[in-house]
C-alpha cells in the first residue's frame, strides 16, 4: 500500500545515481515491490549537483516524482539548501556527516553517519561511502531485505568493485 | 545499311529524352566520361548505386542514368552514400555532384568521409560557379571577380586545392582532370571504382553560361583551350616551384595508396562482437 | 557503313556549344542552318572521308550526340 | 524473429536502454546518430549489441550526416534508425523532410531536453512536439509516439519500426530526458511475442518502367536499392513512377496530398490512446511522462467523489482530433497537461471547445511534471 520517496542528493561522482538504481534494482526485482528511479545531474561528470529519485510502493507507481520525500538522503553541504525544503513533515534524514555540517534540527528525524570517514579509513576508497549510508538505511528503516540489496549489487556494480560494495554495504548495516 | 549506335546510350533511363545542361555544359562530358569507364570495366548499372545532391552536376545521375539512383539534399550526397553503402556492400556507389554542394556545403561530410577511408568514388565537377542558381559566386571562384553576389568582385580568397584538401583528409585514391581530359579522366575512374578506399576526382569543368561568359573567359572551346594551355601533369608540376605554378591546372592522378577502408574495418569490428562481447552496460538484468 | 552519325535531337548546337568542331582535327564538321525541334543548329558531317575515328568528337560531346564507329582498322600507316 | 535479438526477461532498465532493446527487437539493422545529452545511451546500447547480430551503431560528424546515412540505409533495405535531442533534431529536419518527401521508413528518437536552443541538457521537457509535427518546411503528416515510462520505450520502439515500415515514412519516438533516463521494471517478452513488420518490396524483376514506386494512398511497395529496380529517387515533386516534374502545379498538387493523405487514410489504424473518462464530467488530456501524473490526479479525485477521467495521447502526431471530439462531447471540462507552455493545447482546444470547456494547466515549473495535488486543485476548482 505504503508509496515511500526517497531523494538523495549530493555531487557528482559520489554515486548518487547508483544509490537510487541500487534501491530501485532492490525493491522491484527481488523484494517483490514496484520502483521507479529518475534522476537528474549538471553537465560536468564530476562535482556538479546529482539528484537521484526513488519511489518504492507495493502497487504499482503512477506519479513518478518525488513531491516530499520520505527519505531524503544529503551527501554534500550543497545539496542542503537544494533539497531540504522537499523533505515531508516527520521524515528521515540521513546525512554524510563529514560533508554535511549546515543540517538545523527541524521537523524530521535526522540519522548522521559519518560515512565518508569510514569508507576513507575503513575501505581506503571514499566512493563506497554511498553504500554504507544505504546500509545504514536500510538497517534503520527495513525499508528492504538486506538480501535483496545484496543482490542488487551483485547485478548493478561492475564485477571487480562487488566485493568492496558489499563489504561497505555491510559495514554501514552495523552502524545504528 | 545498319545505322550506327551510341554504345552509352543504353545507359540512358529510357524517359529521359536529353540532357539537361546547358549548350557546350562540361558536365555531359563528365557523364559520358563515367559512362565509358563502367563500360570499360564490363559492368552494368545495376552494379551501382548513384547518389548526388543539389546543383548543376547533381544531374548528371539523376535522371539521365539508368540505375539506382538518390538525389539528396543540398551539400549531404556522401553522408547518404555512407548509409547506402554500409547497407549495401557488395554494390560501388558513386556520388557525383559540383564544389558547391561537395565542398562549400558539404565540406564536412566530404572531409570526414575521406578519413573514414569508405569505398566509395566521389566524382566532383569544379566549374567555380553557382550555375543553377544564376551564377553566385563560389569558395571556389577566383578572387576579384563579379558575379551576381558579388556585383562589386569576389572578396574571399578562393579555394584552391580541393584534391589537396581531400589528400590532407586521408582519401586512399585523388586524381584531378579537366573536361579537357576526357580519356585520361574515364581512365581515373575506372581506378576509382576498383579502388578500396574513398576516391575522389575533381575535374575542373566549364560553365559557359555563368562563368564563361560572364568572366569574359568565353565560350565553351575557349574555356577549353584555356583549360589545355593551363593544365600541367603532377608529373611535370613536381619540377616547378609555387611561383612558377600560379595559375596553373595541376592535372593527373596525385594520391593513389592502400590503407585501412572502413566498410572492412566495420566487418572486422562486427566479428569481434560476435565472437562473445563482454555482458551489457547497465541494463540491470537479473 | 556510315563512319559518323549525330543524334540531331541531343545536339545543343555547333555556335552554343560546338565543341566537336574544335576538337576535330580533320574539319569533319561544319555549322549548318538547319535548326532541330529544340532550337538548336546541329552541325552537319561534310569530309566523313577525313575522319581518322579518332573519337574525339564523341567522347567530348556532353549530350551523347555523336557517335564514331568502332575503329576496324587504323587508317595509313600511323 | 532472431532470438538473439530479443533480450528476453525482467529487468530494472533504463528508458533510453529499454529503447535500444526495442530497437533490437523490432530488427534494426543501423543506426548512425551524434552524441548528445539525455539520448547518449540509446546510442551507447545500440552501438554495444547492433555489431552482435550484424549490425552497427555509426557515429558520424553530425546529426545532419546521420539522418542522411539512416535515410541512405533504409533504402539499401535496412531498418535504421537514428536518436538524438532538441538540437540534433533541428539540425536533421531537412533531410526528415526529404524521408518524408521519398517515402522512407526510419525511427526518430527524440529524447527531448531543456530548451530552446542549447537550454539545459538534463532536464526533460515535452519542448519539440510542434517542431516533430512542423518542423521541416511545407505540408506533411507526420507519425509521433510518446512513451510514459521504460517499458513504453522499448514498446513504442517496436511500434515505431512497424509504422515505419508499414507506412514508409519517419516515426518519432518523442521521449524526454524525464522518461529516458528513468528506471522502472521492463519486462521484454520472448521474441515470438514480438510483432514485427518489415516494408514491401515490389516483385522481383518488375519492369522499372511499369514500377508505381511512389506517391500511393495505400503505401507504394518501396524500390529498395540492389534490386535492379533501377529506381530514381528524389525528393523534387515527382510523379508515382518517381519521374520529376517541376513545372505542372497539378503534379505538385498530387505531391503534397498523396504524402499527407498517406498517413490520414491510415489515421484510425495508427491511432493509439488509453480512455479512461467513461463518465467524466471533468477529463485530463495529456501525453508521456505528465500523463502519470494526470492518472495519479484522477484516481485522488475519484476517491473523492469527483467524476473525473484521463484521456492520454500515445500517438500524438497524426493529430487524433476525432478521438478528443468524442471526448468532449461527453465531459463539461477537459483539463490540458503538457510539460511546457501549451504546444498540442490548441490543437486539443480547436476539438474540444465548440462541446466543454477547455483550460490548460501549465507545469508549476517548465521541466517537473505537474503535481497531482496541483492537478486535483484544479480539478476541484473546476467542478465545484
Amino acid at each position: 500500500m505504503g508509496r515511500t520517496e526517497i531523494l538523495i542528493g549530493g555531487v557528482g561522482g559520489q554515486g548518487v545515481v547508483l544509490s537510487g538504481i541500487l534501491l530501485g534494482t532492490a525493491a522491484s526485482l527481488y523484494d517483490g515491490k514496484q520502483a521507479v528511479q529518475t534522476q537528474s545531474y549538471s553537465s560536468e561528470l564530476r562535482g556538479g549537483s546529482a539528484r537521484a529519485e526513488v519511489i518504492i510502493s507495493e502497487q504499482r507507481v503512477t506519479d513518478p516524482e518525488v513531491r516530499k520525500a520520505d527519505i531524503l538522503i544529503l551527501m554534500a553541504e550543497d545539496a542542503v539548501g537544494r533539497y531540504l525544503p522537499k523533505i515531508k513533515p516527520g521524515g528521515l534524514l540521513v546525512i554524510d556527516s563529514d560533508l554535511v555540517k549546515g543540517v538545523k534540527p527541524g521537523e524530521y528525524e535526522i540519522l548522521s553517519v559519518p560515512a565518508t570517514s569510514i569508507a576513507d579509513k575503513e575501505m581506503n576508497n571514499i566512493v563506497v561511502a554511498n553504500l554504507i549510508i544505504l546500509g545504514a538505511l536500510l538497517k534503520k528503516t527495513g525499508l528492504l531485505s538486506i538480501a535483496s540489496m545484496e543482490k542488487a549489487i551483485e547485478v548493478s556494480v561492475p564485477q571487480k568493485a562487488k566485493a568492496l560494495n558489499l563489504k561497505a554495504f555491510q559495514r554501514g548495516l552495523e552502524l545504528t | 545499311m545498319s545505322e550506327l549506335v551510341h554504345p552509352y546510350h543504353r545507359f540512358i533511363r529510357p524517359t529521359v529524352t536529353h540532357s539537361s545542361f546547358c549548350p557546350g555544359c562540361g558536365d555531359g562530358t563528365i557523364a559520358q566520361s563515367i559512362l565509358r569507364a563502367i563500360d570499360g570495366l564490363d559492368m552494368d548499372m545495376d552494379d551501382f548505386v548513384f547518389v548526388s545532391g543539389i546543383g548543376c552536376a547533381a544531374w548528371i545521375p539523376s535522371p539521365l542514368f539508368n540505375a539506382d539512383v538518390l538525389h539528396t539534399t543540398h551539400g549531404r550526397p556522401i553522408a547518404f552514400a555512407f548509409g547506402i553503402k554500409m547497407g549495401l556492400t557488395e554494390k560501388k556507389v558513386m556520388v557525383v555532384s559540383g564544389d558547391g554542394d561537395l565542398v562549400a556545403i558539404g565540406g564536412n561530410h566530404l572531409i570526414q568521409n575521406a578519413r573514414r577511408n569508405i569505398e566509395m568514388v566521389v566524382i566532383c565537377s569544379n566549374n567555380g560557379i553557382y550555375g543553377m542558381t544564376g551564377g553566385q559566386a563560389a569558395p571556389t571562384t577566383p578572387m576579384g571577380v563579379k558575379t551576381t553576389t558579388t556585383p562589386y568582385g569576389t572578396f574571399e580568397n578562393v579555394f584552391e586545392d580541393i584534391s589537396g584538401l581531400v589528400i590532407a583528409a586521408g582519401a586512399s585514391f585523388v586524381a584531378r582532370w579537366t573536361t579537357g581530359h576526357p580519356r585520361q579522366l574515364t581512365a581515373s575512374i575506372k581506378k576509382a571504382i576498383q579502388k578500396k578506399g574513398f576516391a575522389f576526382i575533381e575535374v575542373i569543368s566549364q560553365c559557359p553560361v555563368q562563368f564563361g561568359r560572364k568572366m569574359g573567359v568565353g565560350n565553351a572551346v575557349q574555356m577549353l583551350e584555356d583549360y589545355k594551355n593551363r593544365s600541367i601533369s603532377i608529373q611535370e608540376a613536381k619540377k616547378l616551384s609555387k611561383e612558377e605554378l600560379k595559375g596553373r591546372i595541376v592535372v593527373g592522378e596525385l594520391v593513389d595508396l592502400d590503407k585501412p577502408e572502413m566498410v572492412e574495418e566495420v566487418t572486422r569490428m562486427r566479428k569481434k562482437a560476435m565472437g562473445g562481447a563482454e555482458a551489457a552496460v547497465d541494463t540491470g538484468r537479473s | 557503313m556510315a563512319t559518323l552519325r549525330i543524334y540531331n535531337e541531343l545536339c545543343k548546337g555547333a555556335e552554343e556549344c560546338g565543341i566537336c568542331l574544335y576538337v576535330c582535327k580533320e574539319e569533319v564538321f561544319q555549322p549548318s542552318e538547319t535548326m532541330n525541334q529544340k532550337g538548336y543548329r546541329p552541325p552537319v558531317i561534310v569530309n566523313e572521308d577525313q575522319c581518322t575515328q579518332c573519337e574525339n568528337c564523341m567522347i567530348f560531346c556532353p549530350d551523347l550526340a555523336i557517335v564514331v564507329s568502332e575503329k576496324k582498322q587504323k587508317k595509313g600507316s600511323q | 524473429m532472431d532470438e538473439k535479438r530479443v533480450c528476453t526477461g525482467r529487468y530494472f532498465m533504463m528508458g533510453n536502454v529499454a529503447c535500444a532493446e526495442g530497437a533490437m527487437a523490432a530488427g534494426c539493422e543501423f543506426a548512425a546518430g551524434y552524441p548528445i545529452t539525455p539520448a547518449t545511451e540509446v546510442a551507447n546500447h545500440l552501438a554495444e549489441k547492433l555489431p552482435q547480430v550484424g549490425g552497427a551503431f555509426f557515429q558520424m560528424e553530425d546529426e545532419i550526416s546521420s539522418i542522411a546515412a539512416v535515410i541512405g540505409a533504409s533504402w539499401a533495405g535496412k531498418k535504421a534508425m537514428t536518436v538524438t535531442s532538441g538540437p540534433g533534431i533541428s539540425l536533421m529536419l531537412e533531410n526528415i523532410g526529404f524521408a518524408i518527401g521519398v517515402e522512407t521508413p526510419c525511427v526518430i528518437v527524440n529524447v527531448q531536453r531543456g530548451a530552446p536552443s542549447t537550454g539545459m541538457p538534463t532536464i526533460g521537457i515535452q519542448g519539440d512536439m510542434v517542431q516533430a509535427k512542423h518542423g521541416s518546411h511545407g505540408d506533411y503528416e507526420i507519425i509521433a509516439l510518446c512513451p510514459s515510462s521504460p517499458q513504453e520505450m522499448f514498446e513504442h520502439t517496436v511500434i515505431a519500426f512497424n509504422y515505419a515500415e508499414k507506412y514508409r515514412t519517419p516515426v518519432f519516438l518523442l521521449s524526454d530526458a524525464f522518461v529516458g533516463h528513468m528506471r522502472e521494471e521492463v519486462v521484454i517478452p520472448e521474441a515470438d511475442k514480438i510483432k514485427t513488420i518489415y516494408r514491401k518490396i515490389p516483385e522481383l524483376g518488375t519492369d522499372p518502367l511499369k514500377l508505381k514506386g511512389f506517391l500511393d494512398e495505400n503505401v507504394a511497395p518501396m524500390p529498395i536499392f540492389g534490386k535492379g529496380f533501377k529506381a530514381h529517387v528524389t525528393s523534387s515533386c515527382h510523379d508515382e513512377y518517381g519521374k520529376r516534374n517541376l513545372i505542372d502545379i497539378s503534379a505538385l498538387d498530387k505531391f503534397v496530398r498523396k504524402l499527407s493523405d498517406k498517413i490520414l487514410k491510415h489515421k484510425e489504424e495508427i491511432t493509439l490512446v488509453e480512455r479512461d473518462y467513461e463518465g467524466a464530467e471533468v477529463v485530463l488530456v495529456s501525453y508521456g511522462g505528465v500523463s502519470r501524473a494526470a492518472a495519479e490526479a484522477v484516481l485522488q479525485a475519484r476517491k473523492k467523489g469527483i467524476a473525473a477521467g484521463t484521456l492520454r495521447l500515445i500517438t500524438v502526431w497524426p493529430f487524433p482530433g476525432e478521438e478528443i471530439e468524442k471526448m468532449a462531447r461527453k465531459a463539461k471540462h477537459v483539463i490540458v497537461l503538457e510539460n511546457n507552455l501549451g504546444q498540442i493545447y490548441p490543437y486539443i482546444k480547436a476539438e474540444a471547445a465548440h462541446f466543454s470547456e477547455v483550460s490548460f494547466l501549465p507545469p508549476k515549473l517548465v521541466g517537473e511534471i505537474q503535481d497531482p495535488e496541483d492537478i486535483l486543485k484544479k480539478i476541484e476548482e473546476i467542478s465545484k
